[in-house]
Order: C-alpha cells, then sequence, then structure tokens
C-alpha cells in the first residue's frame, strides 16, 4: 500500500513518518506538498508533527486553508483512512475533520517524554491490529496538546466511542498523574463518527524500533495496512 | 571628516587602530568603513586577543576534512559521510533577554552547520547560571531554557545533550553556548567563498530591521538623538523562516549553481561579505539599497551592521539565477540579487549609485590587528590553590554529604530542563538527555556519533592549565562511556576582560592545557568560539572553557548509558581514587569554598581508559557506563542506580586524609579518569584481562541489587541509604526550585 | 485605520497562562490580584475609509483566522478613541 | 477591579509572529490588512478600591512579570469605560 506524507513547509516529522512507513514497515510512501492538489492515488495520508507554518498564531491554525487540504477532506469524506500526529492532530480539529481544540498544556511548557496511552477502540484503520484494553509505550513532545472540547461534545465522543487513546497509568487507569497535558477525560487520540479519520498526539512514528526505546507504535502502522488489505477502509482514487 | 576620540571609542577602536585604517585606505573612512571596520576588527569577529594562542592549538588528524576559518569544522566519518560542527556562545544577550537571546544563540549556529552544506541533526548546550535561590537568575534560567526548546523544537532538530552548572559568579552574566551537528557528504561539504567575477550575489531570508546595532557602533550625535528605542540589542528568532531556510538552501546546494554561501551572524551583511569574499581573494559589490527592509529610513551604516536574523548571503553562477530563485520561491522565499563578484579584492558598497564604502577585503580579515596582551598570574591564585582541611569544620556524616549533593542543582537531575527540548524528533536518538553522552545513529549507515560539552570552571579557576585539560578528559570520557572513539573536538573558551592581564594569563594557560590535552588523547580541534568580557562590576566568571566532543561508534546496536541493566551484575571501578577534594562540589556545596588544586590528570591512563571503554562497549563486555564527575563515586553510583529501580552494594578502598576527612575524601573527592561499568558476573575475569592489557585499573567492587545504595570502605560500611529516599533528591531537585504553591481557592 | 482584536478564551475554558501568571504574582507577593486571563492581541493596520469597513474586515480576519470559536470569543476596537496609559 | 495590560513588542522589534499572520491574512485574501503586530493580552482581577490603585498595581506587576521592557512595552487599561464590540 501507499501513504501520502503531507509536507507543510513547518513539519518536521514527516522524514519520520516516511521512515517508519518506508523503511520499518516496507511499505510504499510519498511526500505530498502542502500546495499540491493530489494525494497521488495513496491509500492512506498521515499529516506529520511539526510546526506547519511557524504556529505562532495557533497550532494548525494556518495549515487548514493549504490547497492540500481540500484534497484530504475528500478523501477523508470518502472514507479513506486519515492519521493526524501531534501537529496533524492540531491540524484535523483547526479544520474540522475532528471535534474539539487544543490549549496550553497544563504545565505551560514544551513536554517531550514517554507515555502510556490506552487503546480504547479497536475498529479504527489505525488501531485495528491493537488489542482493546492494550498499553502502549509512545513518547509525547508538545507544548499544546490539551485537548479541549465542550462537554456536550466529550459525552457525544465517548458515546460514540471515539476516544481511541487515553494516557493511563501503567496500570491502565486514567488518572490525573498519568495525564501529561490537562486533557479532558485524559484524551490522547480520537476518530471522527465515520471513524476513518484519526488523531492523536503522541508520536506513533517514535516508537517503531526498539533501539530507540519503544516499538509500540509500530502496530498502528501495521493497523492501516492490514485495514487497506482486508479493505475494512475506503480505497479512495 | 575628522574623527574625534569619542567617535572612536563608541566604535571600540583605538587611535593606533584608527591610523592602521588611514594608511589601508590611503584616505580618511567614511562613516559606513568605520562602521564596517569597527565590527569586523572587534573581539568578536577578529579575534583579535586570542588569535596568537588559538594558533598554537593541533586542528589536523587524518579524519579532518575542515580545520577552524569556515564556518564550522568537519571530520570524516565513513561511508563518504562528514561529521560537520560547531559550538557558539551567546552569553551577552541571554542575559538581557534570556528567551531571544537563546533562540537566536541556537538559530546562529544551526545556520553555520548548514551554511556548509550539512544537515543539522542534533544540538546540545552548555549553560552557566547564577544561584537558583535567586529570583532573577530562576527567570534568566528558565527564559534561556524555553528559549532553547522554542527554537530547537519547533526547527525540529532534538536536543539530545547539555550540561548545567551554577555558581554565583555567573548571576549577572550567564554562560549560553550551543553545540550543533550536522552531516553532510564528504565530497559535498560547501564553503564561505565568493569567486568567480560576474557571478551574483543573493541576499535571502529575513527582511533587515535595525537590530542589534550596538550601542558601541554608533557613530554621530545624529544617531544617538534616535532613541535607544530604535535599536534593540536584542533580536528576535523566527524559527519558521529559518526553517525555511535550511530546506531551501539544502536544496540549492544540491544544484552545482552555488558558489559559495554564508550566513549573516555577526555583524550581518559586513562580515558576511568581506569574510566571504576574502576567503575566494575576490572582490564584492553590492548595492544596500537592494536589501530588503523592514524599516524606512535605514542608512547604508545600518544596513551593513544590523543584526537581523535569519537571512543568508550567496554567490550563484551567472546564468544560473533563474534557477536559485525558483527553489527560494518554492519555499515561499524570496532572493534578491543585491551585486557582483568583482576581481578587484574591494569591498564595495553603493547605495543606488552612490559609493559608500570601498575597502580592501583582506584589510578586514587576515589584516585585522593582533595582539599578545599582557599577562600576569593572577594575585588571587597563590592563595586558593591552598587548601588545608585541617582548618575547616568537621564534615557532616556522609549520609548527609550525600544527600545534599544529590539534590544540589549542579548534580541534581536535568529532567525539568531537557524535558522541554524535543530530544527524539528523526528518530535517530539512541541514548537520550540524562543517560550520558547524547548518542544519534547515522541512517543509512551501521555507526552511530556520540556527542558531549563539559567544563569545570572551578577547576579552570583554581589551575588553568589543569583545568582545560580536565574539560577535554571529560568530554572525551563522556562519549568513550557510549562506546565512542573520540575523533574531533570544538571549544567555547568564556572568560572575562582580555584587557586585564589576569583574565589572559587564565585564557592562554587555558589554551595551552586544551592544546596539550588534545594532542595526548589525539582529538583535534577543528573550531570553536570565543567569548571574552564576561564580567559584572568588573568581576569575572569563572573562567569556562567548554569542550565539545563528537565520538564514533562503529557499530550503533551496540552503545551503553549510565543505567545499571540487570540484577545480579558485578560492579567494577576503572581507575583509581586519591580523595582530591581540591575545587570540589563537596568543598562548595558543604563549606561554601572553592579551594586548592584540580585533580591531577594522567594523560595516559585517560587515553588507554578511553581504549579499554571504545572496546569492552564494542565487545558487549561493558552493560553501562558512567564516569565520575562532581559528586565523586558515590554519587556516580547512585546515578548508576536512578531510574532503573535497582539499587548497588559496592566496597572501595578506604584513602587515607587529614582526621576525619577519610570518608568524605574517599566517597565525594572528584578523582579523575574513573569510570563505573557494571559488566556480566561471569565475564568479569574476561573484562579484568583486557583492562589489565591495556593498563587501566579494573577493580571488580560490588554488584547491583536490592532497594538500597550501600558503600563501605576498606570493608566498613559507610553509606547504606535507601533509593526511594536519594531519588527524589535527586530527581526533583530543580523542580523544586519552580514549585510554585497553589493559589488559594 | 488602526484596529485591534483581543481574543480571549471563553469563560467556561480552563486557562493555563492565566493561571500560571496568577500563581507566579503570588509568589512575587501581589495578592490583590485575583485572577489571570491570558490572550492575544493584534494590531491590524487596515486600508479602509471607515470605521465600520474596517470593523467589518477585522471581525471576518478574527471568525477565520485569529481565534478559534470552540475555545475563544474576540473583542474588536477600531479608531484612536481609547483612553489609556503607555508606558 | 478589572485591569487589562497590553504587551506589545516594541515598534522596531521584529514580530514574526505578528508577520506571519499578516502573510496569512494576505493568502486568505485581506489584502486590505497592510500589517499586523501581534502581543499579550492579559485580564487582571485586582482587588483594590480605586482605579489609580489597581492602575499601579497592574504597572508593577507589567514591570515585574508580564512584560520585558527590554523588547516589550506595555498599556494598561482600567474600569470598564471601553467602546467595544463583543463577540
Ligand atoms: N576557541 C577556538 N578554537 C579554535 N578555533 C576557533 C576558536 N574560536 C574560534 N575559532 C575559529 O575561528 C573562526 C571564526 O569563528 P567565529 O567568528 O565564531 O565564526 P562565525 O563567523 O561563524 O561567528 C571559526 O572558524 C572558528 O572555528
Ligand atoms: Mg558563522
Amino acid at each position: 500500500m501507499k501513504f501520502a506524507i503531507v509536507v507543510f513547509p513547518g513539519s518536521n516529522c514527516d522524514h519520520d513518518a516516511y521512515h517508519a512507513a518506508k523503511h520499518v514497515l516496507g511499505q510504499d510512501a510519498e511526500f505530498i506538498w502542502h500546495k499540491d492538489t493530489s494525494l497521488q492515488g495513496a491509500d492512506a495520508v498521515v499529516l506529520p508533527g511539526g510546526f506547519a507554518h511557524g504556529d505562532y498564531l495557533r497550532t494548525g491554525a494556518i495549515a487548514r486553508f493549504s490547497p492540500v487540504m481540500q484534497e484530504v477532506t475528500k478523501f477523508a469524506a470518502a472514507g479513506g483512512p486519515v492519521l493526524g500526529i501531534c501537529n496533524g492532530f492540531q491540524i484535523l480539529l483547526e479544520a474540522g475533520l475532528l471535534p474539539g481544540a487544543m490549549l496550553r498544556n497544563r504545565s505551560v511548557k514544551f513536554q517531550c517524554e514517554h507515555v502510556i496511552v490506552k487503546v480504547e477502540q479497536t475498529d479504527t484503520p489505525f488501531s485495528l491490529a491493537c488489542d482493546r484494553g492494550q498499553r502502549l509505550r509512545i513518547p509525547i513532545a508538545h507544548g499544546e496538546g490539551n485537548y479541549y472540547a465542550e462537554p456536550e461534545v466529550v459525552e457525544r465522543l465517548e458515546s460514540h466511542r471515539q476516544v481511541v487513546f487515553r494516557y493511563v497509568d501503567t496500570n491502565g487507569a486514567p488518572t490525573p498523574e498519568a495525564n501529561p497535558n490537562g486533557s479532558v477525560n485524559n484524551i490522547a487520540g480520537l476518530c471522527n463518527e465515520g471513524r476513518n479519520v484519526v488523531g492523536l498526539m503522541p508520536h506513533p512514528e517514535r516508537a517503531c524500533e526498539l533501539s530507540l526505546g519503544s516499538a509500540d507504535g509500530l502496530v498502528m502502522f501495521e493497523s492501516v495496512v492490514q485495514s487497506v488489505a482486508q479493505g475494512t477502509v475506503a480505497t479512495v482514487r | 571628516m575628522t574623527i574625534s576620540d569619542e567617535v572612536l571609542q563608541r566604535h571600540g577602536l583605538t587611535r593606533d587602530e584608527y591610523g592602521r585604517i588611514v594608511e589601508m585606505l590611503g584616505r580618511e573612512p567614511t562613516l559606513t568603513e568605520l562602521g564596517i571596520y569597527s565590527v569586523m576588527w572587534s573581539e568578536h569577529c577578529s579575534y583579535k586577543s586570542s588569535k596568537v594562542h588559538l594558533k598554537t592549538l593541533p586542528t589536523t588528524g587524518t579524519r579532518v576534512l575542515q580545520g577552524p576559518g569556515e564556518n564550522a569544522g568537519a571530520v570524516d566519518i565513513g561511508d563518504g559521510l562528514a561529521a560537520v560542527f560547531k559550538i557558539e556562545s551567546h552569553n551577552h544577550p541571554s542575559f538581557i533577554e534570556p528567551y531571544q537571546g537563546a533562540a537566536t544563540g541556537v538559530g546562529g549556529i544551526i545556520r553555520d552547520i548548514f551554511t556548509m552544506g550539512a544537515r543539522p541533526i542534533a544540538l546540545l548546550n552548555s549553560l552557566r547560571f547564577g544561584s537558583l535561590d535567586e529570583a532573577l537568575v530562576r527567570r534568566t534560567f528558565s527564559g534561556v531554557v524555553a528559549g532553547i526548546a522554542g527554537y530547537g523544537n519547533s526547527i525540529g532538530i532534538p536536543t539530545v545533550g547539555g550540561e548545567i552548572a551554577f555558581d554565583e559568579t555567573y548571576t549577572g552574566n550567564p554562560l549560553v553556548n550551543v553545540f550543533c551537528l550536522g552531516l553532510a557528504g564528504k565530497d559535498e561539504i560547501i564553503k564561505g567563498v565568493a569567486s568567480g567575477a560576474g557571478n551574483a550575489v543573493y541576499y535571502v531570508g529575513a527582511k533587515t530591521g535595525r537590530d542589534g546595532i550596538h550601542g558601541a557602533t554608533m557613530a554621530s550625535a545624529e544617531f544617538d538623538e534616535r532613541s535607544s528605542e530604535k535599536r534593540p540589542a536584542v533580536q528576535v528568532g523566527d524559527p519558521f523562516m529559518e526553517k525555511l531556510l535550511l530546506e531551501a538552501c539544502l536544496e540549492v546546494m544540491k544544484t552545482d549553481a552555488l558558489v559559495g554561501i554564508q550566513d549573516m551572524g555577526a555583524a550581518g551583511l559586513t562580515s558576511s561579505s568581506c569574510e566571504m569574499a576574502s576567503r575566494g581573494g575576490a572582490g564584492v559589490e553590492i548595492d544596500v539599497s537592494l536589501v530588503p527592509q523592514r524599516e524606512t529610513g535605514m542608512t547604508p551604516y545600518e544596513i551593513m551592521l544590523s543584526e537581523s536574523q535569519e537571512r543568508m548571503l550567496l554567490v550563484v553562477k551567472r546564468g544560473r539565477e533563474a534557477e536559485v530563485e525558483r527553489i527560494f520561491g518554492r519555499w515561499d522565499l524570496h532572493a534578491v540579487h543585491i551585486g557582483e563578484v568583482t576581481t578587484d579584492g574591494l569591498v564595495r558598497v553603493k547605495n543606488g549609485a552612490e559609493v559608500v564604502a570601498e575597502i580592501p577585503a583582506s584589510s578586514l580579515t587576515d589584516a585585522a590587528p593582533q595582539y599578545r596582551r599582557p599577562m600576569a598570574k593572577p594575585a588571587y591564585l597563590a592563595e586558593a590553590q591552598q587548601l588545608n582541611l585541617a582548618t575547616l569544620a568537621a564534615p557532616p556524616s556522609p549520609s548527609e554529604v550525600f544527600r545534599r549533593l544529590l539534590a544540589s542543582p549542579s548534580i541534581a537531575s536535568k529532567r525539568w530542563v531537557y524535558r522541554q527540548y524535543d530530544h527524539m524528533v528523526r528518530t535517530n536518538t539512541v541514548v537520550t538527555p540524562g543517560m550520558g553522552a547524547g548518542v544519534v545513529r547515522v541512517k543509512g549507515t551501521q555507526r552511530a556519533l556520540a556527542l558531549s560539552v563539559d567544563g569545570n570552571g572551578r577547576f579552570v579557576y583554581l589551575d588553568p592549565f589543569v583545568g582545560a585539560q580536565l574539560a577535554v578528559a571529560e568530554a572525551a570520557r563522556n562519549v568513550a562511556c557510549a562506546g565512542a572513539q573520540p575523533i574531533g573536538a570544538t571549544n567555547c573558551l568564556n572568560f572575562g576582560n582580555p584587557e586585564r592581564p589576569e583574565i589572559m594569563w587564565q585564557f592562554a594557560r587555558a589554551v595551552e592545557g586544551l592544546g596539550v590535552a588534545c594532542r595526548a588523547l589525539d582529538i583535534p580541534i577543528t573550531g570553536g568560539n570565543v567569548s571574552l568580557y564576561n564580567e559584572t562590576d568588573g568581576k569575572s566568571v569563572l573562567p569556562t572553557p567548554i569542550l565539545g566532543v563528537v565520538g564514533l561508534i562503529e557499530d550503533a546496536t551496540k552503545v551503553v548509558g549510565r543505567s545499571f541493566r540487570d540484577e545480579g551484575d558485578a560492579v567494577v571501578l576503572l581507575g583509581s581514587g586519591r580523595g582530591e577534594l581540591g575545587g570540589s562540589e563537596y568543598l562548595k556545596v558543604i563549606h561554601g569554598l572553592v579551594k586548592g588544586v584540580p585533580p591531577v590528570l594522567d594523560l595516559d591512563l585517560e587515553s588507554a581508559l578511553h581504549r579499554l571503554l571504545v572496546s569492552g562497549v564494542a565487545s558487549g563486555l561493558i552493560k553501562s557506563a558512567h564516569d565520575c564527575s562532581e559528586g565523586g563515586f558515590a554519587v556516580t553510583l547512585a546515578e548508576c542506580c536512578f531510574g532503573t529501580g535497582m539499587g548497588a552494594a559496592a566496597d572501595i578502598p578506604g584513602l587515607e586524609a587529614v582526621a576525619g576527612f577519610g570518608p568524605v575524601a574517599t566517597l565525594f573527592g572528584e578523582t579523575a579518569s574513573r569510570v563505573i561499568v557494571s559488566v556480566d558476573s561471569d565475564r568479569v575475569a574476561e573484562f579484568q584481562a583486557l583492562a589489565r592489557a591495556l593498563n587501566v585499573p579494573a577493580t571488580a567492587i560490588g554488584q547491583v541489587g536490592g532497594d538500597r545504595v550501600r558503600i563501605a570502605t576498606s570493608g566498613e560500611v559507610v553509606l547504606d541509604e535507601p533509593l526511594a529516599e536519594l531519588e527524589p533528591l535527586w530527581s526533583e531537585a530543580i523542580d523544586r526550585y519552580f514549585a510554585i504553591p497553589r493559589a488559594v481557592a | 485605520m488602526r484596529a485591534r482584536v483581543f481574543v480571549t478564551l471563553k469563560p467556561s475554558v480552563f486557562d493555563p497562562q492565566g493561571t500560571t501568571v496568577a500563581e507566579a504574582l503570588h509568589t512575587l507577593g501581589f495578592d490583590a490580584v485575583k485572577d489571570v486571563r491570558q490572550g492575544k492581541y493584534f494590531e491590524l493596520d487596515i486600508d479602509a475609509t471607515t470605521v465600520e469597513a474596517a470593523r467589518r474586515l477585522a471581525a471576518e480576519a478574527a471568525d477565520k483566522l485569529l481565534a478559534n470559536p470552540v475555545i475563544e470569543s474576540y473583542r474588536i476596537e477600531v479608531g484612536t478613541d481609547v483612553k489609556e496609559t503607555v508606558r
């Protein structure tokens, strides 16, 4: 299968996502410039981490106007799998492809460290290969990852099982101490109602090789390969 | 025009220097020319006080591809690749505006690296501050850290290591030294040269404003009337702009349309144009009216001297301009053709049709003044070197000393700091901050690079010659602990006012020490930076040479960190203690003293130790390694345990010392060339044989396990502490300074 | 024409920055400061002939880009009719 | 009492945030926006009986914490006598 890795001028995890898809997983991957208007027939789209347009105003605020986002929106509407990692997640929120918004971390500082997330749902293209309740040790690296949505929205997210990943402690409990940034309900990642668009703050692409401290993130990439192979997600051409 | 003493003084030029300018030009300089000379002949750009000394450093070696003289040095790391690296200081700006000062320091060193055609892949920093007990220092410290994070994180270069120490002498003059390393094809290194008459000179990047035109270089009454409001001495960094420049420049460099490139750092357009012309043996003609300007009414003087950030100067082959402009355009950057390379060796600055400066390029660089400034052994030394333990108060119990040292900010965990740095982006970081030297793998090869920055100002203060050697040894030892062969070094020399003979003496002796150590350890110095005038109210900071050492690891899968790995492993001490307390953290924390002589350094032993570490790690015998530095053996042993959940028990020979000081000297003395390693218990003999062959003392002193840190000296237990109590003292010490009492609801 | 746009977090949204500033002020002894909210402030130089046109443009810019309606609200002032202390 | 503190970069200091916002507005077609400067905005709830006392306290807080005088200047408004459009 083929991954499209969208490159905004300030993306800085684009090469990491590419490396994970292409070199670790052995799949096809292609960079798509943010001004491009074609996704080059990719099977899945990754919006990588970074600071898309410097993000001095608000993370992702300007990126949503990039020409490529119209294509991403169409691809998502047609059921294609889209993964937003960190800044990519923030862009999906700003673009309205996922609900809610990001606030500054509770610590008001950038935080880079490993956290534990629990896989809450396995019926998304990016968690299909996980076990429900599986715990993944994956790094975060962000200053604005404090997920917020209006209480009604959060309630709907929970009742529609759209919370895909949650920050938990080593026992799997979503405690305040396990929550690195103050996100409501310890939400680390979520999906849209169609379940094909997933965004998360942790960086699975940084946890695909044991030599880097963890290979727990690989399962997310394996999931999408599997779901494309099984046809559980739409092929968008 | 008549140049008054006052104008010269404001330009930091002496009457003699002015005389040389007139002689070189054959006439009086224009105001713009005077400005150009003043910055090019400034200490910062010309190294006029330090050059005679720096020339003595060893700068060559079989791996050296680029020594001092370019924007950064480069060494061959095999596989057709070069490691390009350098360190720079941003001390003064970081005191005035900690966030922006530190951020722009990061921006500057990154430009030095990609200017060479290398993709930056790792950052480190070495920081010095006053005591965290002071609110001002806390603000400077947190601002500097946030600035380093803010810039490095957003541009996407991981900060993989660094070091921080605290001492009152840095209160009004913190040190912010930033190191950057990049990778380039060995044959693709690009230089800052201008050559080929008729080739185009391009300006690209941020617009030019009045930033950083220093008070000292203001020229006339007319200039003074413009309030200082208009001339911020602090630049604001724009990491997004730099990211665009980085990507676009690397793309342009892949074409062969580029002749040379240089960033506009200190002294901006002036130094970049003059240095490129001088290196290329050519001339350059530029028209400042074409330079993109952020503000209105800027004079040629201001445009030439501005230090606005994120700007590059390029020389492009004639006929290839459109191609280069197109690449920049793709990154939304507007490259502006502002001049040409000429053959006359002159830097000619025009403002439209009017020539405002015309100076022989070499008179600004090679022919800049050099001084052998007077030196004198400092008066403080004799007294400071006298350490008579018998006159000190009796030491507290080992347990209390241990706890206080672990919580001392210079020793305590720096997690509060490096958690704010993205240290994993680019997915190369094999050893993360806090685990020893930073290690990054080199994708596409089997290799990895280990990086460390170190320097102990107290040791240098007490003996610059030995202290500087200890800095080299420590940085090199740190990379060796990861399993890396040290292959190159860069240095940042932070000292006080060189016009004071005692400071100049410190400087000269330190440079001598660097040379001796680098030669003995076979580590060429490929570049560096000198930061002088680090003083507040006539009081200098501790003389602080910082060494950045790059080490090469042949097999990236065989890298070790500081932490013990398995219960039951043998703990082996390499080297042997001498109980040296001179300049130690113990003396400072417990007795408030900086006294004595620094530890003795045996460079033969040090070199053998590095060989043992490299082969011991490569053969898989060594499972963890951590060098003994501040806090000595006991602190080092505890640090090997922290984060693992495992304790350790060790028995080391007790050392003789003045009555009552035996245990503290044994436990907390800072004898050099010692490393604690862990080895599989049934391979200890094999490892010791290896050590014997290399003449390195290797004593099996205990084993990993349990939940306490227990140390006996000659069989008698002198420390026996629960890990669960020790660890938070160390891991949360810095956080505690920033814990804000919660607001009452 | 000069338009000022103030973007603040909605009252129902927790403001980590404001809280941190308030705590820092308390440690500095500013106990009389009961609460702090931090927001963003933009000064737009707008090429417009009437105050109303400038205000409309600023509001449009705020809707589209400067504020995120999920968490933020904004306020606009146009012209120079604002009492102020400059320092 | 409510005090508002606006902290902006001094006019001569480069404002990358404002520049980026201006560029984004231009791409979105807001060509009439000639220039943007971005600053910080603080709302302080102050326990004070007079406008003057509140202003003094706010200024002190700005001097000590909210602004860095090397690159920033600030402006303070106290009270509720400001014309505004809230949205
Ligand atoms: N301490 C030092 N040891 C060796 N070389 C040095 C030292 N300090 C400066 N240099 C060399 O002098 C040259 C000029 O340095 P510098 O002015 O810092 O460069 P830049 O122009 O990039 O600021 C560089 O090549 C640098 O490597
Ligand atoms: Mg340079």
